[in-house]
């Protein structure tokens, strides 16, 4: 590492890490400092280690080689109870909290407020998680169970969490991946704040405009190996672009120009009480249409509802004219269906099944002979869209687990694909997802669409949706505030309608 | 519905425990899980052979297979139900509401070939309830089947009361237990085998099975890849008590006695069967060879043991010890290998 | 989304009802209270002698092992484990007891009572190792040492008994003393519950159980050292198992090798009737308690009632539906109410 | 000649043996015969003190004893071990059923393949075994507890039954015998209220007690007619406010029944010795294999320190008439 050495040594150093799971080398002599008062990013596409480093530094893993130095001292951390004594606090890339458990609870685990007799004392235990969501700026019950937060609020109570240890080093591993625009300034602040005050933050996000809005220096990880730490002063996004990848990204919203052509799907006066109502909308063959919102408007209740993984109250659903029963995702299925979740660990993969297996998930019917399912067939049809889709997995029989998280995705649009639908649904189809890999979906949806398919694609990303659809559906607390055409959507057009104010600009 | 009770050990401790190895998986498993049983259920079965006097005898076979009749057939959905994940402990007590039922109308005067399809019914509609309770309401098919154990056993006492009825014809109880003609083979043995290939097939071979094995690891993915995992899961406890009837009816005939009590507390044999052939208690993998296997193993050590003239304490104490060693003896190797190697299984240090 | 356009409302996050969960397990635990009570009242309208001291006495008493095992399994439950073995370990320690008293009867009481818990806690000693240090499934290595310690149970008894006469008075009279009008083993058993249901919901320990149960992978990545905390809860349970079988040999004097035969699923039954949720995480042991209590009130108020006794079982096993399925509808109730906090608008 | 008298010939002489062939009333009863226990349930001590004078006597006749069986009470459970039995080709099969019937196809395999079978305790359908021997007959044991409860209770009065299971062969054949009994003029003031069944289980029966008192206040009386259930129901007695009011009689050992006899819970109870059970059962088992006897009504053989015995109706012997224990004489028996 060549920049100047800081007066005192940093509090807490990776030195030439190597951590390997059974064939995956998912680090190889890594190093990296994390400076008091500096916020360092650690950019890398997916599956480049990030999550393992995390990890390691946290007490979860043990490094096969090299060491962790905390204040320059080589330490070794057992388990994630030795790091946490260090002064390390994280936030994980998937929520960590115990749905049974209060919020509070859930923030001060292990570390409760004691009382007399060392009993726990609640009534402080709740002030200080208060406290606590003041400066975070958002108000979540203390005493509620953590059972039934939606993603984000999961995501905040990780954050509090972690504030809560008043610790010297901060890691949040991809924090603002489930989060809307105010809840990132408000926790950007938070992250300042600290640094000003001496702590180390590491920061891992796949967004680069917050990469460099916040953080002091970058470092790029690449397969695993260690790239590069520069100040970001002197970095562009390109520049991070390019030592992520090893070579230049083409255009990252390669949107063709298609014909579009009949309806595929119509959707009219669909209703589920308390989530969503009244949604109107049709998609036509050849056509990207885009479903914006904030977190929490309902798009994901929409989508699933349309596929039939829920059920809904009111409203019909209409392929190619005819009408789809209710909450039968077999049916949606049969009539040309596909949805890509938006949870690919918990409703898009059987993590503990081959990639193979999860691959032809989706065709177990039409694979089989005489009601039979032969391996030839499954492996043929399993291959042929993980290569397209390059999957980069050792084995078509390795557990599906084991890949990085784009990868995973990747396996997913491939078992939906496969059922070559005529309507693609997809739920933030990139969500956590590297660049490369971005550009490498949106060209992929966009070729999809040329070739006839009609796309819905749920994003809470406006570039994205600006990027790719043809048409924005704006929602907004449960209904359809906006339609916008390719033309008409804009930023602030998108971002009044999913807010909820009327504007002219909505057309039908 | 999750496996309800796990350990708090990371979940990569319980599933596949090995790393994924190269090569084909279905081998490796072979060689690793239901391998190893059939190979220690050949070596008892050699061993008994020899050391053992009575046991290699076609008599002793027949013996054997009557004795592990019920447990067998039992097995067969059980497998399939906690491979999605699920369990059923009503499966004794089904057995004896199916017996009871069969003697109170064996009295009540219904000739057999009316009474046989009655009761296979029944048990379709007592493994029903059991579905509806898990799938349709959303419980936990532990806590329900621990319900219905004791309903339908209770249900049994109402129907037959302290009752046995035991003048059943001859020219079905002894036919029941009769040998195929020119063997020591109990026509049994041919229906569980015929039984075991059709669950077999089901399984391993069939998109359904697949399916089962999807539903046991993750049944929300396996809902959103449109499979209808309640409809799924209905029916398999349909099926486990329409066998556990027909096992019924089987036992019945078998002692020639139907009373309320019969079979009690074979739940926990059928289970520990099950789970010794190498099925996880949190669902998602297992084979049926290896659960035929751990059956036979079962069936095999207790039968020369006791030709052996070992005490049925020992008896007891060796199934157990067989049951906690076949699913540690798995994981402490896996350990040793992660320690020789710096490459450990995943999640675990 | 790097551009914030307008202020939204922060304060709609995370709406729903404070402490409805609390409120939750008091309504389900009020929920079998009242039918205890209900049940109580009807039986003693059919039969006043039902509320006589006497029978109050005898109620409490046949409770408390029940009682006791409950409050030990609730503790396995909720870290998202069950101990199957129980029954046998109950048996292993009442046999011990009378052993002892047999071989050494010069002994004093309290050292064999404590040595019967002792044997208990071994017990779960080796369930707990096997459960969190091997990391495999409870539900196995329970039902295999459910045959192993009844095995060792048989084959140390071989064919004898031990009968009141082989015991001392003073410790049969443990089962017979009572402490202001109380049974003492009531009393003991109240202890218990009261002493479990404290350290669960108040101490720092107590609580990574529920949170062991709640979500595994998460209580390892939080730094709570689980495995120690899954083989306490192992130990805590063979010890209670070990004083039911204690108090087992002090109340019924005679002792063989098929004591507690069978116990294992009623304990869970108990538990579960009481709102223990049996995937972890969730349940108190007053529920557990109450829910031991209830079950034994129908086997002695079935009768007085005149309900045939071929009923009995079948009644137990439509209660346990019954609970469950309530469960089942507060907690559905309640998430919808949860979800309901931030939609209401639409 | 009839019989297997080693384990070879037995197999050999295979289905030539059984009680259809004549008995030789002078045939010498040969050295080593396999001489095989199978109780209801292994490690019950009831059966542990039987089997001990089934011991005895083998021992006497040069035989090899052996003692096997399940350790739940089942039918099934117990089939397996006389499968395995008759495959280790026992000369004489001495079992208690559990079920009458359901063990009746592998005993009938059994005798098929030479083993005599003798039926103790608890009998099987008659055409399975080949003798039983009764601890007493159902009408003397009926007779002897109906006879104490009238004396105790002053011959008027309500009682009930605490039974062992609701399918134990002999207590039911008890219970009804004692009913017809307390159905007779003598017993006019005498009451039958209830009938509960203690499963053989120390708890339950304890709990059974106890219900019973809740259930009937003015009960005079319980009769028990199983061990297990006595002695719970004695304790029960022992530190209730009914004690001395509710009396308490039945089938039990002395063993366990001294302390509340001593402490006047129980005024007397009656039992077989269980030893001579066995005892007898051994030597009705050898005479069976040697040929002695087949089990045909009215033949006769020597039973060592119980001297001479007769086949009754149906291939049943009985042991004799019952014990009755009290406090004069409780102290001379150790079972
Ligand atoms: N527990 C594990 N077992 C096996 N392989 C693993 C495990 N954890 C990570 N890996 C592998 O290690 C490599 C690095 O994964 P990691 O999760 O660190 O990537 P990442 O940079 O965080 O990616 P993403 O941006 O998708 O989150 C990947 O190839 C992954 O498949
Ligand atoms: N796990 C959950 N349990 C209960 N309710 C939830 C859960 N997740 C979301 N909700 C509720 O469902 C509604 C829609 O939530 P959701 O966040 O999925 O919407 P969305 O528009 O799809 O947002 P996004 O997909 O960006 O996360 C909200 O009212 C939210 O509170
Ligand atoms: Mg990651
Ligand atoms: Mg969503």
């Amino acid at each position: 590492m060549g920049t100047q050495p800081s007066p005192a040594p940093p509090p807490l150093a990776l030195v030439e890490a190597a951590k390997s799971f059974g064939m995956v080398k998912a680090l190889q002599g890594v190093s990296l400092e994390l400076r008091a008062g500096e916020i360092h990013a650690l950019c890398g596409e997916n599956g480049a280690g990030k999550s393992t480093l995390v990890k390691t530094i946290a007490g979860v893993h043990q490094p096969d080689e090299g060491h962790i130095e905390v204040d320059g001292q080589p330490t070794v951390f057992a388990g994630p109870a030795d790091a946490q004594r260090a002064g390390v606090a994280v936030i994980y890339q998937e929520p960590t909290l115990f749905p049974d458990l209060s919020v509070a609870e859930n923030i001060f685990i292990r570390r409760q407020p004691l009382g007399r007799g060392r009993r726990i004392d609640r009534s402080a235990m709740r002030a200080a998680t208060n406290r606590l969501f003041a400066r975070l700026g958002v108000h979540i019950d203390p005493d509620r169970p953590a059972r039934g937060l939606s993603i984000a609020d999961q995501q905040l109570v990780e954050i509090a969490k972690a504030l809560s240890f008043d610790a010297r080093v901060l890691i949040m591993d991809e924090p603002t991946a489930a989060l809307s625009g105010i809840e990132v300034e408000r926790l950007f602040a938070v992250a300042r704040s600290l640094r000003d005050n001496g702590a180390a933050v590491l920061f891992i996000s796949h967004r680069f405009d917050e990469v460099f809005a916040l953080c002091d220096r970058i470092t790029v990880m690449r397969d695993g190996r260690y790239i590069s730490t520069e100040p970001t002063a002197e970095l562009t996004v390109d520049a991070v672009v390019r030592s992520m990848v090893g070579r230049d990204v083409t255009a990252l919203f390669p949107k063709q120009e298609t014909d579009v052509g009949e309806v595929v799907l119509d959707v009219a006066g669909l209703t589920r009480t308390g989530v969503f109502s009244d949604v109107n909308f049709s998609v036509r063959s050849g056509e990207i249409v885009a479903l914006a919102g904030l977190v929490g408007a309902g798009r994901s209740e929409v989508v699933r509802a349309i596929f039939g993984v829920d059920g809904y109250d009111a409203g019909t659903v209409r392929v190619g004219g005819t009408k789809l029963t209710a909450g039968r995702p077999a049916a949606a299925m049969a009539a040309g269906i596909a949805l890509v979740p938006e949870d690919r660990r918990q409703q898009g993969l059987v993590m503990e099944m081959s990639v193979e297996r999860n691959a032809t998930l989706t065709r177990r019917w039409a694979l089989s002979r005489f009601g039979l399912l032969w391996r030839r067939a499954e492996e043929r049809a399993a291959r042929t869209w993980t290569d397209r889709l390059q999957v980069k997995a050792g084995h078509l029989s390795d557990l599906v687990s084991t890949l990085s998280g784009g990868n995973q995705q990747k396996v997913v649009l491939a078992k939906w694909l496969a059922t070559e639908p005529h309507v693609l649904i997809v739920d933030e189809p990139t969500r956590g997802i590297d660049v490369g890999t971005k550009a490498e979906v949106h060209r992929l949806l966009s070729e999809l669409a040329g070739q006839g398919m009609a796309v819905l694609m749920v994003s809470s990303e406006l570039p994205e949706v600006l990027g790719m659809a043809d048409r924005v559906l704006v929602m907004h607390e449960g209904r359809i505030s906006a339609e916008l055409s390719r033309s008409q959507a804009t930023e602030e057009t998108v971002m009044y309608a999913a807010t909820g104010q009327e504007q002219e600009g909505s057309a039908a | 519905m999750v496996p309800e009770v796990t350990t708090p050990a990371d979940s990569t401790a319980t599933a596949p425990s090995e790393p994924p190895r190269r090569g084909r998986a279905l081998r490796s498993m072979l060689v690793s899980r239901e391998g190893s049983i059939i190979g220690a259920l050949v070596v008892s079965i050699l061993a008994a052979a020899v050391f053992v006097d009575g046991f290699a005898s076609g008599r002793n076979a027949g013996f054997l297979i009557l004795d592990i009749a019920a447990i067998a057939l039992i097995a067969l959905p059980m497998t399939l139900v906690i491979i999605t994940g699920e369990i059923d402990l009503s499966v004794a007590s089904t057995l004896g509401l199916t017996s009871a039922v069969m003697g109170q109308l064996w009295v009540m005067g219904l000739p057999l070939e009316t009474i046989v399809p009655l009761c296979v019914a029944l048990g379709a509609v007592l493994g029903a309830v059991n579905g509806v309770l898990v799938t349709v309401v959303g419980l936990p098919s532990l806590a329900v089947t621990i319900g219905t154990m004791a309903l339908y056993r209770g249900l049994a006492y109402v129907v037959l009361g302290d009752r046995a009825v035991a003048d059943f014809p001859f020219s079905w109880t002894g036919g029941a237990t009769a040998p195929v003609p020119g063997t020591s083979i109990p026509w049994i043995g041919v229906l569980i085998l015929g039984l075991a290939l059709a669950f077999g097939v089901l399984l391993h071979a069939t998109p359904l099975g697949r399916s089962l094995y999807a539903i046991g690891n993750n049944a929300e993915a396996t809902r959103f890849s449109g499979v209808s995992v309640r409809w799924t899961k209905l029916w398999l406890f349909v099926a486990t008590g329409t066998v556990a009837s027909l096992a019924g009816i089987f036992w019945t005939l078998q002692y020639g006695s139907a009373r309320a009590d019969n079979a009690f507390g074979l739940e926990l044999s059928v289970v520990a069967a099950v789970l010794l052939g190498g099925v996880s208690i949190f669902g998602g993998t297992g084979a049926l060879p290896g659960v035929l296997g751990g059956v036979l193993l079962l069936g095999t050590i207790r039968n020369a043991l006791r030709l052996a003239d070992v005490s049925s304490d020992t008896l007891s104490i060796v199934t157990g010890m067989l049951l906690v060693v076949s699913v540690v003896a798995p994981n402490l190797a896996a350990r040793l290998r992660s320690r020789r190697k710096p490459t450990g299984p995943p999640g675990r240090r | 989304m790097s551009t914030p356009v307008t202020e939204t409302p922060l304060e709609e996050h995370g709406g729903g009802d404070p402490r409805s969960s609390r409120r939750l397990r008091q309504a389900r635990e009020l929920g079998i209270l009242l039918a205890l009570v209900l049940l109580v009242v009807i039986t003693t309208l059919v039969n006043p002698g039902f509320l006589s001291s006497q029978s109050i006495d005898d109620l409490l008493l046949g409770a408390t092992l029940l009682t006791i095992l409950a409050v030990g399994q609730t503790m396995v439950i909720v870290t998202r484990c069950v101990d199957l073995s129980v029954g046998s370990i109950l048996g292993l320690s009442a046999f011990a007891v009378g052993t002892l008293f047999v071989s050494f009867p010069s002994l004093p009481i309290v050292l064999v009572a404590l040595a019967g818990v002792l044997v208990g806690a071994a017990c779960g000693l080796v369930n707990g190792t096997l459960v969190a240090t091997a990391r495999v499934p409870a539900l196995v290595v329970t039902l295999g040492t459910l045959y192993v310690f009844r095995g060792i149970d048989h084959w140390w008894a071989s064919g004898t008994q031990i009968n009141a006469a082989d015991m001392p008075e003073e410790f049969l009279g443990i089962g017979r003393t009572s402490l202001l009008g109380i049974p003492l083993p009531a009393v003991i058993a109240v202890a218990v519950v009261l002493g479990a249901g404290w350290y669960l919901g108040s101490y720092r320990s107590g609580r990574e159980l529920y949170a062991i149960g709640s979500e595994p992978q998460a209580a390892r990545l939080s730094g709570i050292p689980v495995d120690r905390r899954v083989l306490g809860a192992f130990i805590a349970n063979g010890a209670l198992a070990g004083l039911a079988g204690v108090l087992y040999a002090a109340r019924f004097g005679t002792l063989d090798a098929t004591v507690g035969t069978g116990l294992e699923l009623e304990v869970v039954a108990a538990a579960v009737v009481g709102g223990v949720a049996i995937f972890g995480g969730s349940g108190t042991v007053y529920g557990a308690a109450l829910g031991a209590v209830l079950l034994t009130t129908i086997g002695s108020a079935l009768p007085i009632l005149q309900v045939n006794a071929f009923w009995q079982q079948a009644v137990v096993g439509l209660l346990i539906l019954v609970a469950i399925g309530m469960d089942r509808l507060l907690a559905v109730r309640t998430a919808r109410r949860l979800r309901g906090g931030e939609s209401s608008g639409a | 000649g009839c019989g297997g008298t080693t384990r070879g010939s037995a197999e050999d002489s295979g289905s030539s043996s059984g009680p259809t062939t004549e008995a030789d009333p002078n045939a010498t009863i040969p050295e080593g015969l396999a001489i095989s226990f199978l109780p209801k349930q292994l490690n019950n001590p009831y059966f542990t003190y039987a089997n001990s004078g089934g011991e005895e006597a083998v021992a006497e006749l040069g035989g090899e004893y052996k003692e096997v069986g399940p350790s739940d009470a089942n039918a099934s459970s117990q089939v397996s071990y006389i499968n395995t039995l008759s495959q280790q080709g026992s000369d004489v099969i001495v079992t208690a059923a559990n079920d009458p019937s359901a063990v009746c196809g592998a005993l009938q395999q059994a005798r098929e393949a030479g083993s005599a079978i003798v039926t103790y305790d608890s009998d099987t359908d008659p055409e399975c075994r080949d003798a039983f021997v009764n601890q007493a007959s159902a009408e003397g044991l009926a007779l002897v507890q109906v006879e104490m409860i009238a004396e105790q209770i002053g011959g008027e009065g309500e009682i009930a039954f605490l039974s062992a299971t609701p399918n134990a062969t002999n207590q039911n054949t008890w219970l009804e015998l004692m009913e017809e009994e307390l159905a007779t003029p003598e017993y006019e003031g005498i009451e039958v209220v209830d009938t509960v069944y203690g499963n053989d289980d120390d708890q339950k029966s304890f709990q059974e007690m106890q219900g019973l008192m809740q259930t009937h206040p003015d009960l005079a009386g319980v009769v028990s007619p199983t061990t297990v259930g006595l002695a719970a129901a004695a304790r029960y007695l022992s530190t209730s406010e009914y004690k001395g009011d509710v009396k308490l009689t039945g089938l039990g050992t002395p063993n366990q029944m001294r302390e509340y006899v001593k402490d006047g819970t129980v005024e007397e109870f009656a039992l077989w010795d269980p030893k001579n059970l066995g005892y007898l059962a051994a030597y009705t088992g050898a005479a069976l294999a040697a040929g002695q006897i087949t089990g045909e009504e009215g033949q006769t053989f020597e039973a060592g320190r119980l001297g001479e015995y007769e086949i009754g109706a149906e291939g049943e012997i009985v042991l004799g008439p019952p014990t009755v224990f009290n406090a004069d004489n409780i102290d001379d028996y150790d079972f």
